[in-house]
């Protein structure tokens, strides 16, 4: 009996794995490229016009197809089912054996460029799903891009004029729209911009791993996720502070424009690049209010309270500001940014603009400046004193600029502990607390408004002018 | 040996089923073995496609005599027609220099003439020619994997 | 010289008609095995053979005694060198290439994801095979009677079968490769933690001077590539091999495998070629063991065959021809259906949320998260030894070759089981909702947390509940199953969790689905 | 009446033009109206009309949508945040509780610790006196809300997605919550301004987040803007359903 029992294991299990190596032995010689292949010798038999392609068709033997691209560091098999690609007879085929539309392939022949290098896609792979790697279970970084991005991959070797002139110029308005939204207001490209957001040089070749994909509806890849991020950022992320005010037809065009943004360079022999290609500031001041403030401060001419950054934005282009404020004070808060609040440095080592750019970017801000100067405060003329300043403040100021002084997290008023304030003038501080800024939630404390004295301004602003020194 | 044995033991007795387990064993393990040696053979090249494009038609006026040093290839052009020959040396795989009379291989001497046949030396056979095709985009194409017969040229209607 | 040269001829014809038997007996050396005695010559002459004994006994031929798991571990290695050296030819070991070279193993190799699947299968099946035979060792005794020192050799063999799967597990050069290369690093790293508290660290780091010694730097990288393909391809399998060698060796001279002291062959045991059979005599027994119960025929004295063994051509050799074919096809089936993983490219930049060790690693990881050091090196190093010393400290000679010695002993692997179960759920499900020390007292220091964690205590409380056991029962026997069982259900139990029931941040979860989804 | 709270609003005036910060000398000893002069006015005016120096507030959303932020008008005596039917008056209780907590998204300001309890009765009072409501009507009493234990669980929160329906909360809340049903941009309240429904996503309400706030909210109603009271319309259980499903929409349970 015992050695029947080894014999039947032995019996059955060899059929076992004879049964699995024929499978798997199938398995390998019957592909799923084979069987579009096979279609593919059918149709151009059926549609051969003369006997020498017939001939040439009927010498079809199946075997995969590959693109090697040394230069690129490219394999593509992309033609292992993509027959037709080349073949004008297949011009009204179905998909995969349709020839490619267009006449791309005319300057981009695919045995020089491959297919990926454009669209994107896993072209070692040698099955659909993994090849076009729709699904987040291919494992695969970059799933064939959808034809409205696909511009973005023109610009590895084109200029946007010479696109642009083409016909092709959703990335020139991308661009465009990139420059005139005030994204590098927070986000830094060739190291220029804000520090808010992320670094955007390489946000179009960015893995998915990278982007929280958590709440991305359909397709869990970086082209959903980048266009719903433009849509809705905090959809998408929570706690983001991204301020975006775009229309909806417009997202597809930013969506591909930062889809553009690629680490790495094409071959010298493969770039065609004469124009401009990448963002750059223009010096203009308009235009640079636009690239770099537009987004928070937007026209500039109202203050408001920011749910987003949870503080209130000034009104920097407003007469009543610049009336009291003068040139140098602006220029320190550009230069400087305000510690503290979502306000950044602007000077050439850390937002990355010139001194000529901030003197163009203030003389515009600074344009509607009221002739009239105010009334001068004469602060050193008083006897300060601290404690009462500290009494008044906690009553009248405190409201809303917060028991500390701090600013945000719900307070109407701004931040006054932060180095731009705390250094201002201590006149500028005071007109400012007497005259209050029209048009906007801060009331004049003088006379003709709260009913400050003189003297309990002074005593106010050399309260406020300690609070740096305050936990 | 002696019968008494041959009872005994059940190998011996040659039962079916030992045969029949015996034969799947065997016959599944060769099974897997000559996949395994399947699996060596690989379905893919590392290395440029043996099919490349040299150019247009009109790049190659009678007369012309190209080498394509990286892929071995010689691309000439005659009124009655344009052809490829090999560069590869049929004695040892060297690249054969173009001469006066023809071409010269600098590794071990073999000499072809101007078709590329051998006149001496230790080579044994003479220079492959080359299928040299029209693309579908008009331009020229050769594959260095299929030879054609010696003095096939492409006729250009140019 | 006609009749001469005729013969000659006819002899040569003959050689020619007799060159396939002849072969097969030179091959065999003592030619075709046809009789007892050219049956025992096959084995002991065979390079391959005589590694087993000429004679097996019939208690090793129940499958319910061995459950074949020695040999299962010892095909499913056959089977992963060969599909391993298959890899070979077309991976290779660099962090440009190593990726997409496994991918196209995957796409284009013939039947490369086959292979590819086979090895990764066959070796993780070798960790589960290897463990389950320690099991059956152990709780048949059979570490015992001149035995101990090959439950040695198996200890080491374990821990090589550990790194040669983990090192295996790097070469991908994918996200799960790289996160776990950079979590195997810190646990080599993780002696720090003992120097950092004990001051020592600026004299000698010795954890980062390991971690430095197995990455080639400081940080994973091209350097680790190299070295990780080192251990896997040469290093480990060399030293595998040579105690693999010891190990069989020894079984051999230990006198095979274990059996109970008394032994009677059952009705089942019959179909087995050439059953030794009690035909009368003086003697009862017959303890001859010289050479000449080899002799053709029967015993002069008692007529009976050396008592209970039986040839091992054929039956042994049957026996383990099925269990071959069978572990091939297993893993084949098994490979045919379920893909080796390949997730996306090594990025340093993006970990993997949870960055996990492969999961027979996943119950030390589990210790880890509550202490480096004690996790990943105080801990197993402790449970190793104590693995090793058992033969030494249980030495009680009865009962060898019986499952779980007698009805106490099966009791009290039971009742082990039982409490052991309680208690690491319990002491999880604590962990779990209240945190530790630095949950409470985000002060506290490390060496604190070293020395007092819930791995500390599960292994104090092992050792606790062994001596009551062996106090109780007054048999060290039974302290070693206590101990084992334990040991055992820990590793599956903290393995489970660590692999099913933790997430991103090492945080608890029900099930897979309920993870954030990133 | 009238003529009294002229007379007292022209002294107002003039104390505050002559007056100093701390209005310390106020002319009568109450300590209601100090308070009200130094912590209120800046916003409420000095008439209670809402019409301070402050003036209107603008306040961008996480949407992006700009919203204007007004003080509250005394002078009409309407009152949104109360704990007594529609229609009613507030009780004490609720000025008190509401200058403790102030009401966050607005800039009103919590008084938690700044005022003892008699200035905030006081101020209780003072501003009472900036309608005549309070001299011709009582306040009602306070609805009692107490909270059953299932409140939050699955089945309430799906029964009270089905009231949210039926009810038609949809029509200015929006089927998802966020504030922008087909109404949302025609309704304005009793002062005019128009009016923007709560984005329950933002998860934070000017009343407080707790259920029972929520449920005072559904029972009362928010006098003065569109948000009706469910008193009557729906039973309790209902109204805690429907608090389940807000609860969900704030994303506080699952």
């Amino acid at each position: 009996m015992r050695n029947r029992f080894f014999l039947w294991i032995l019996f059955l299990s060899g059929a076992v794995l004879f049964v699995f190596t024929l499978i798997a032995a199938y398995r390998e010689i019957a592909p799923e490229w084979k069987r579009y292949q096979a279609q593919y010798k059918e149709q151009i038999i059926k549609l051969a016009k003369d006997d020498a392609t017939k001939k040439k068709a009927k010498e079809l033997v199946p075997a995969v197809q590959q693109i090697y691209l040394g230069t690129l560091n490219r394999i593509d098999r992309c033609m292992s089912c993509h027959m037709g690609v080349e073949n004008p007879m297949m011009a009204n085929a179905k998909l995969p054996l349709k020839q490619h539309s267009g006449d791309y392939l005319k300057n981009h022949p695919p045995d020089k460029f491959g297919c990926t290098v454009c669209h994107y896609g896993q072209g070692r792979a040698t099955n659909k799903k993994e090849a076009h790697a729709a699904t987040r279970d291919t494992h695969w970084d970059f799933p064939t891009i959808p034809l409205k991005y696909i511009q973005s991959s023109c610009t590895q070797c084109h200029d946007y004029e010479m696109l642009s002139a083409k016909g092709y110029d959703n990335i020139a308005k991308g661009a465009k729209l990139f420059m005139e939204k005030g994204c590098r207001g927070c986000h830094k490209l060739n190291g220029i911009g804000g520090a808010l957001g992320k670094k955007l040089d390489v946000v179009g070749s960015q893995p998915i791993a990278y982007f929280p994909m958590r709440f991305v509806e359909g397709d869990r890849n970086t082209y959903n996720w980048h266009k719903q991020h433009f849509t809705d950022p905090r959809a998408l992320v929570p706690e983001s502070e991204m301020k975006i005010n775009v229309k909806p037809e417009e997202t597809d065009l930013l969506a591909t424009y930062v889809l553009s943004l690629r680490a790495g360079e094409m071959p010298k022999d493969y770039r065609r690049i004469k124009g401009t290609q990448t963002v750059e500031k223009p010096d203009e001041g308009e235009a640079l209010y636009r690239m770099f403030c537009i987004a928070c401060h937007t026209t500039g001419k109202d203050s408001y309270f920011d749910e987003i950054f949870n503080r209130t934005i000034p009104a920097i282009m407003k007469p009543a500001f610049l009336k009291t404020a003068d040139e140098k004070y602006i220029k320190k808060v550009v230069e400087d940014g305000r510690a503290g609040t979502q306000m950044t440095s602007w000077k050439a080592t850390a937002g990355g603009l010139t001194g000529v750019e901030i003197n163009n970017l203030i003389a515009y801000i600074t344009k509607d400046r009221p002739s009239a100067k105010p009334e001068r405060f004469d602060f050193a003329g008083f006897k300060t004193d601290l404690k009462r300043g500290e009494e008044l403040y906690n009553i009248r100021c405190a409201l809303c600029h917060g028991k500390k002084g701090q600013g945000g997290e719900g307070f109407l008023g701004l931040n006054l502990r932060n180095p731009v304030v705390q250094g201002a003038d201590p006149e500028f501080l005071a007109i400012t607390v007497r005259d209050g800024r029209s048009e906007t939630s801060m009331p004049p404390f003088g006379k003709k408004g709260v009913g400050f004295t003189d003297r309990d301004i002074a005593d106010v602003v050399s309260y406020v002018k300690t609070m740096s020194k305050k936990k | 040996m002696s019968n008494e044995t041959h009872e005994k033991t059940g190998m011996s007795r040659r039962d079916f089923l030992g045969l029949a387990s015996l034969g799947a064993a065997v016959i599944s393990s060769l099974t897997v073995l000559a996949g395994t040696f399947r699996m060596f053979k690989a379905n893919v090249r590392y290395e440029e496609s043996t099919k490349f494009k040299i150019g247009k038609a009109e790049e190659f006026p009678a007369g012309t005599v190209k080498k394509l040093d990286d892929k071995g290839v010689f691309i000439l052009s005659k009124d009655d027609g344009i052809y490829a020959i090999s560069a590869i040396c049929t004695h040892l795989g060297c690249i054969v220099n173009q001469v006066d009379w023809g071409f010269q291989c600098p590794c071990h001497g073999s000499r072809y003439n101007e078709h590329g046949k051998v006149i001496g030396g230790p080579a044994p056979r003479s220079l492959e020619w080359l299928e040299i095709s029209e693309a579908v985009d008009g331009s020229l194409e050769v594959d260095t994997a299929k030879s054609v017969p010696v003095g096939t040229k492409l006729k250009l209607y140019a | 010289m006609n009749e001469l040269k005729q013969s000659g001829i006819d002899v040569f014809k003959h050689n020619i008609k007799s060159l396939l038997g002849s072969f097969a007996g030179s091959f065999l050396r003592s030619g075709k095995p046809t009789s007892d005695k050219s049956r025992a010559a096959a084995m002991f002459n065979n390079f391959f053979l005589h590694v087993q004994g000429v004679k097996t006994h019939i208690n090793t031929l129940r499958p319910t005694y061995t459950l074949g798991l020695g040999l299962i571990s010892f095909f499913l290695l056959i089977i992963t060198v060969i599909s391993g050296v298959l890899l070979m030819v077309y991976y290779s070991p660099s962090i440009e290439h190593g990726y997409t070279s496994v991918k196209d193993i995957n796409y284009v190799v013939f039947a490369g994801k086959l292979i590819r699947n086979v090895h990764k299968w066959a070796g993780e099946g070798m960790i589960i095979f290897v463990l389950l035979h320690m099991a059956r060792v152990f709780y048949t005794s059979s570490y015992k009677q001149g035995r101990e020192f090959n439950w040695v050799v198996g200890i080491v063999l374990l821990i090589l079968t550990f790194g040669i799967n983990l090192s295996g597990y790097m070469l991908p050069w994918d996200q799960l490769s790289y996160w776990a290369l950079v979590i195997v690093a810190n646990i080599i790293q993780s002696p720090k933690e003992i120097t950092d508290s004990l001051g020592i660290t600026k004299f000698f780091d010795v954890g980062v001077f390991s971690k430095e010694l197995f990455l080639g730097g400081l940080t994973a990288g091209k350097e680790s590539l190299t070295r990780v393909y080192l251990l896997h391809i040469m290093l480990l399998p060399i030293f595998l091999f040579i105690f693999l060698g010891v190990h069989f060796w020894r079984i051999r001279k230990d006198g095979g495998l274990t059996k109970p002291d008394v032994f009677e062959p059952k009705p089942i045991d019959a179909g087995l070629a050439a059953l030794p059979e009690k035909r009368g005599g003086i003697f009862p027994t017959n303890k001859t063991y010289g050479l000449m119960e080899l002799a053709h025929g029967r015993t002069p004295v008692v007529d009976r065959d050396v008592e209970n063994t039986v040839l091992s051509w054929p039956n042994l050799l049957i026996a383990e021809a099925a269990l071959f074919v069978l572990c091939l096809a297993g893993v084949i089936a098994y490979s045919f259906f379920i893909d080796a993983p390949l997730k996306e490219l090594a990025n340093p930049m993006i970990p993997e949320n949870p960055a996990k060790a492969p999961w027979y690693f996943l119950g030390l990881q589990e210790l880890l998260s509550y202490s480096a050091f004690m996790g990943g090196v105080g801990l197993p190093g402790l449970a190793l030894l104590g693995l090793a010393l058992i033969p030494y400290l249980d030495k009680e000679p009865y009962h060898v070759g019986i499952w779980f010695s007698n009805k106490q002993g099966k009791r009290i692997a039971l009742e082990s089981l039982v409490v052991s179960t309680i208690v690491i759920i319990g002491l999880l499900a604590f962990v779990i909702n209240f945190g530790w020390f630095r949950n409470w007292w985000p002060n506290v220091p490390q060496m604190l947390i070293t020395l007092i964690n819930p791995g500390n205590i599960w292994v104090g409380f092992m050792i606790v509940w062994s001596l009551y056991v062996i106090k109780r029962t007054g048999s060290t026997r039974m302290g070693a199953i206590a101990l084992f069982t334990m040991f055992l259900i820990s590793f599956l139990i903290y393995t489970y969790v660590g692999t099913e029931l933790r997430g991103p941040n090492w945080d608890f979860f029900w099930s897979k689905s309920q993870w954030p989804i990133h | 009446m009238k003529v009294k709270i002229f007379v007292l609003s022209i002294i107002l005036l003039i104390s505050q033009q002559t007056g100093n910060a701390f209005g310390a000398e106020a002319k009568k000893n109450d300590p209601g109206k100090k308070v009200y002069e130094e912590r209120c006015q800046i916003c409420h005016g000095a008439k209670g009309d809402g019409k301070g120096l402050v003036g209107v507030m603008k306040r961008s959303e996480k949407t992006g949508r700009m919203i204007n932020v007004e003080a509250r008008d005394f002078t009409l005596a309407v009152f949104r945040f109360r704990s007594t039917s529609t229609g009613c008056l507030p009780v004490n209780e609720d000025f008190i509780s509401l200058i403790n907590k102030g009401i966050p998204r607005s800039f009103m300001p919590s008084h938690k610790d700044q005022l003892s309890m008699e200035e905030k009765k006081a101020l209780a009072e003072y501003i009472k006196t900036f309608s005549t409501r309070w001299k011709e009507e009582e306040p009602c009493k306070s609805i009692p809300v107490k909270k059953p234990r299932w409140v939050g669980s699955r089945s309430s929160v799906e029964k009270g997605k089905k009231i949210y329906k039926e009810m038609k909360c949809w029509e200015c809340h929006g089927d998802d919550g966020k504030g922008k049903g087909p109404k949302s941009d025609t309704i304005k309240d009793d002062w005019g301004k128009p009016i923007v429904p709560f984005d329950f996503t933002t998860g934070a309400t000017k009343m407080g987040d707790a259920p029972e706030n929520v449920y005072t909210a559904y029972t009362t109603g928010l006098d003065g803007t569109g948000m009706p009271s469910y008193e009557d319309s729906l039973k309790e259980d209902e109204r805690w359903h429907l608090v389940s499903y807000t609860l969900k929409l704030m994303g506080k349970v699952k």
